[in-house]
């Protein structure tokens, strides 16, 4: 069967609100609208005002409450319409809920997601396109996780909203809609992926492609027409952006001696970047017959025209050539 | 016969420490058909971008402003364009009242090159630097502590402009505007807080998001009006009587405009989830700002109805003159990508494309260099 | 005799939006004679870690609470330890008051293992997680979402818990506040509001930095109190006040504490420049909480100036073992460095240290892994 | 003569004041009480209420303030207390400064410059030691700017105060008292050091230094040792983050095959990964003997304790031995 990644974060919270009455979620329009994005569609006729909660614009405020929230071990679930508004909450993200733990000498636990899409999505322009996972991936005291499939969006934010860590979910609009195929174990109520671990969606032997979220379509695209001109790619899904999971990239790095990374995200001090620090860190640098490339967003901010836009954005084209250039075919 | 006044009535405004302007609005026959003819133009150019988005042609968010077009047309009538403005991303009809072409309004909607700001803004980032506006803002309350620093400006500089920052029902609650009020207060910034009242946030009606709906009296130690927002005659007055009070020096000062959308909050949304139909067309019957106007402007015999009809007619199809010129126009040229990330960027500078190969300007290692 | 009632007679509340409550306090020897000794106590570990600061055991930021500490422990005689409570980076005596002991706080202050946040938090991160205090913040505004969050706990899960957000004059100004209160008052969280208006946020007096600077007055549509800060038994009776009211489910309140910081702001601040000796000295002759109360305990006959000096002399040399205790504790170990990063971490997760060949945990890809 | 970077950040703000009557400075405590760090000492009396601006603690208002006055043509010199506080304005930072150029399409200049002690202090834990040199430098739209000396500081700050961009500036608390020698024309009223080019500090050919701010002088400490052990460090002073000197750092390495990257904020996607990234696309890359190696701070929040703030941070120690290890002295 298939299931969208709006179906699988629409099901995931749906379980876990049922699993544990102190889930609940907050957000602008996550209500009576059924969500902006409408992944919280039925939600709040099953749930009530009580765990469904409408806020005013004030992403300061309600992600400081969520937060308080959580020191008194609810489990909040906060909604960012999109994560660019999240910059009006960051401080409270990074001080309030990821160095928590840590100032408080392990006192107190903020079991929080923060949720919402992430990155550019269609003709939103600079300031509703900025991908934010190299920020949280910066910060110590957050795990960050970024979906790509169905399955990952189910089994990652199931996983999410047991952590009893504050986990920044990185969704994004373009996949809400993208069906997926999904095995029946998926849609059990207690199945979760592991934050912390990458996967291999395509195993290869020539080059290996590490990206997340949407990058990952279009590595698996590219991927797929780079073996019918004879290179064969391996494709890691990093699900999950800190904890970092070193261990699966430098492996199949040290089996294809060649990478190249993919995200949308702009590329200065990005993931990729700390992609290829991990490689002069480890053993793969070693076995690198090529230098990393990075395909990335432009470094710019986000056009609104059409063409510039799809200029600014990593395509297809872009990973197919850096292929060719790490496996010297061009 | 143009410059003949008239006297007409609006409604009282509610007040918040101050006076009350006079509800008796002087105005004459060539005002009153020049308001008309700008409601009628923004009317007429939200229905274009509404007919182009449907058709594809415009993407990605797009606020559409039809029922509130007498807060803007009424704002613009008091003020001179020395004055600053700042809004949110439902800015079309602003950046049309502050002096460009509905056909640039278009192709930026368009996403071509010929747009206001070249295609790379989009609806919610129009600007008419040379008039003072200031745009077009994508981020909630954002332009409420910028318009402040726009009226630091003007008494800095002692210009004597003011400024005007515009945000809704749903941004009345941002911790910034708090901020910004306590500091226009603190230094007597010449700024009038506007809050465009449509009576939701999206799917949220105001009561919902807002303890406080007086949002007339949200300065608290700030004066503020309550305004008839479908009226552009009330609109006007209201909008004088505040900006003489910020230019004689009383520092800032607050507006409501009570006024309705009649489109979705953006295309995407149908807008009759949380508003029933009935609504929005009880709105539409009673107190249509540009059904409203033409309705003062035959009462008080100032047009007749043919008169009235041309306009409308030429209106009509200078829109549709418009739109087709836009769709003509070319997208930005591939260059543009690269070009204003930094004011004064040297040509050659390196800015990196999505792959190395694909990257602008030189690599400054170039052995040799 | 230590439970006879006795009435005492505080100064009126100024009220907003209520009635005032009861100004005739009654309390017993026992009680006030515990809020000496808590009050007194508070003010030797301040001197206490003012004279560490200075003999270089304390560094970075150290702000001290003397001259507030009626506020501390009023509300905590009108408390129980199921009510939350929040502050800022002035937490020394609220986490005195929420249960700690001087020793672990002077260890805490001192980096040492044995300290409330293992040496790890200082001076601004004291946390009482058992006894529902909070911390300890070092952001100016942050607790006071925060604090609205706690209350969203109390009332989800409907355990009768009211939550206690303190706040200075200076933090007043910031946008959460107003966030936070608007959702209070929408979603009627049992949250209290304290604004410890010790009348300077760092060195700027409150007319410089509020617009509005009657803070009691600041929730607009919420009730408020102003209240004598520099009385425990005002303060008790104020707390208690607005925390039936929060319980009785009517939402938000509101109380400014007049009070007064004596030191600087922190260890740094000489605090001098921007008052002069003669207010603060003018404020510990007329007001001083401590000597206040001591003068109550004596006018009322609840104590002979035996047993108060008893008392003191008790206190002040629990204060030096306390200390010297503290200052014989164990820094921290080093491997606490890695520890407490995540909750559950594995023992063995990789944390990259300042160079690779520092780092925690081990490297998956170990061949073989 | 010597100067500090103090006094050499005090003189380049009020040369700029008193050549241009459009400068203003605001931000908390700036003016009565002269600075919490006393930059801005003297500022006040010279300049008066009207450009020396005490603001309340609401750093999301008063910066937005401040790009409001600087889209009028004016040049305000935002200050905050530390960058730590802005988190609360950051919206403000990226999306009303950084962005608005290129979303107007060239019509908005913003000539703002952001300013404040940035990174870790001295005991003041996990909320007040935060360094935001990647987060920053990650943005294109931002020029991005981290002085080590006081030459660096008075250059620096007098040609960002006159760039028509948005520029952070970010100082360093423990510099601030750091006495610097000084030649003559550092004292002259049109100094100005050109944003976007680094400085080699020490000239050296067996490895290159990479680092900035606070992490130059550790460098330069640990070049110094390891001379004595007859191991030449070539020490580069990036000055500026953004846009980044590609050019001097992949030319020293060309020369010396070695690198070490030295900063004291947090590993992941920070500045040193993106140090890498740039050799991964350089010329350099062919030319390196030893993979690069980064000092970083540790990967943790900010602990308040002595002994494990001096772990956090990198120490000469750290360097020397990263040094040794890519020369293979270990
Ligand atoms: C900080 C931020 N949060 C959320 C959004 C998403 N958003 C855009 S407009 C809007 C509703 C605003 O309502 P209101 O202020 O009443 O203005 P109106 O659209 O009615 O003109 C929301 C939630 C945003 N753009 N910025
Ligand atoms: C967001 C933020 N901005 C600035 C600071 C620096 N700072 C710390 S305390 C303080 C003054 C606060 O004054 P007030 O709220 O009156 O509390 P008080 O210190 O008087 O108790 C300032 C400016 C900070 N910690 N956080
Ligand atoms: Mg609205
Ligand atoms: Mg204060």
């Amino acid at each position: 069967t298939t299931m969208t990644v709006r179906d699988a974060l629409n099901s995931a919270i749906d379980d876990e609100m049922a699993r544990d009455g102190d889930v609940f979620i907050l957000g602008e329009e996550v209500a009576q609208y059924q969500g902006a994005y409408k992944i919280t569609k039925g939600l709040w006729e099953k749930y009530g005002d009580k765990r469904v909660i409408d806020t005013p614009i004030t992403e300061a405020g309600f992600a400081g409450i969520a937060i308080g929230a959580a020191f008194h071990k609810l489990r909040p679930i906060c909604e960012f319409m999109t994560f660019n508004f999240s910059m009006q909450a960051i401080d409270h993200i990074l001080n309030s809920a990821g160095k928590m733990y840590y100032m408080s000498g392990g006192q107190f636990k903020v079991p929080i997601v923060f949720r919402g899409p992430n990155g550019a999505a269609a003709g939103v322009a600079a300031q509703h396109s900025q991908c934010f996972a190299a920020w949280f991936g910066h910060c110590p005291g957050l795990k960050v996780v970024a979906p790509y499939s169905a399955e990952d969006a189910r089994g990652l934010l199931k996983a999410a909203i047991r952590d009893d860590n504050p986990v920044v979910f990185l969704e994004n609009e373009m996949l809400y809609g993208m069906e997926f195929p999904i095995s029946a174990d998926v849609l059990d109520k207690d199945f979760m992926l592991p934050i912390g671990k990458a996967k291999i969606e395509r195993e290869g032997t020539d080059v290996t492609i590490v990206s997340y979220s949407r990058g990952v379509h279009k590595a698996l695209e590219a991927a797929e027409e780079l073996a019918a001109q004879g290179v064969s790619c391996e494709v890691i899904n990093l699900r999950t952006i800190r904890p970092l999971d070193r261990g699966t990239i430098v492996k199949s790095i040290m089996k294809t001696n060649r990478v190249v990374t993919v995200e949308e995200g702009w590329p200065q001090s990005g993931i990729g970047a700390e992609i290829g620090a991990v490689v002069y860190e480890s053993e793969a640098f070693d076995y690198l017959d090529a230098p990393l490339e990075r395909v990335t967003g432009a470094d710019v901010p986000m056009p609104y025209a059409e063409n510039l836009e799809t200029l600014a954005l990593p395509q297809k084209s872009n990973i197919i050539s850096a292929v060719q250039r790490v496996c010297y075919r061009k | 016969k143009a410059r003949v006044p008239v006297s007409i009535e609006v409604v009282p405004f509610e007040t918040y420490m101050c006076e009350a302007p006079s509800t008796t609005v002087v105005t004459n026959r060539a005002e009153m058909l020049g308001y008309y003819e700008q409601m009628y133009t923004m009317r007429r150019m939200e229905l274009g971008a509404d007919a182009l988005y449907k058709s594809k042609h415009i993407r990605g968010f797009c606020h559409l402003y039809d029922g509130q077009e007498a807060v803007c047309v009424g704002m613009e009538a008091a003020l001179t364009w020395k004055d600053s403005i700042i809004t949110a991303y439902r800015d079309h009809c602003y950046q049309l009242s502050r002096g460009d072409t509905p056909a640039t309004i278009f192709a930026e909607l368009m996403g071509r090159a010929t747009g206001c700001a070249k295609g790379k803004g989009g609806s919610m980032h129009m600007y008419m630097a040379k008039n003072n506006f200031f745009g077009g803002n994508g981020i909630v309350g954002a332009q409420q502590p910028l318009g402040a620093g726009l009226a630091f400006a003007h008494l800095y500089r002692g210009d004597g402009g003011v400024a005007f920052a515009l945000y809704g029902d749903g941004a009345a609650n941002q911790g910034q505007l708090f901020e910004g009020m306590n500091m226009a207060a603190l230094w007597k910034l010449p700024i009038v807080f506007v809050c465009e009242n449509n009576q939701y946030g999206m799917g949220t009606a105001k009561a919902r998001s807002s303890a406080n709906t007086d949002y007339y009296k949200r300065g608290v130690y700030i004066a503020g009006l309550k305004v008839d927002g479908m009226s552009v005659l009330a609109v006007r007055q209201a909008v004088a009587f505040a900006a003489d009070r910020c230019r004689a020096g009383n520092g800032p000062f607050v507006l409501e405009m009570d006024t309705y959308r009649y489109h979705g909050h953006s295309m995407s949304d149908p807008g009759v989830t949380y508003r029933d139909r009935e609504e929005v067309s009880g709105v539409r019957r009673a107190r249509d700002p540009v059904e409203g106007l033409k309705n003062l402007l035959l009462k008080h015999n100032l047009a007749t109805p043919e008169e009235i009809k041309a306009l409308e007619t030429r209106t009509r199809k200078e829109m549709d003159v418009a739109v087709e010129a836009a769709k003509k126009d070319p997208a930005p040229p591939l260059s543009e990508l690269y070009k204003d990330v930094y004011c004064r960027q040297s040509p050659d500078m390196f800015i990196r494309g999505a792959d190395l190969a694909s990257s602008h300007g030189s690599v400054d290692w170039a052995p040799g260099s």
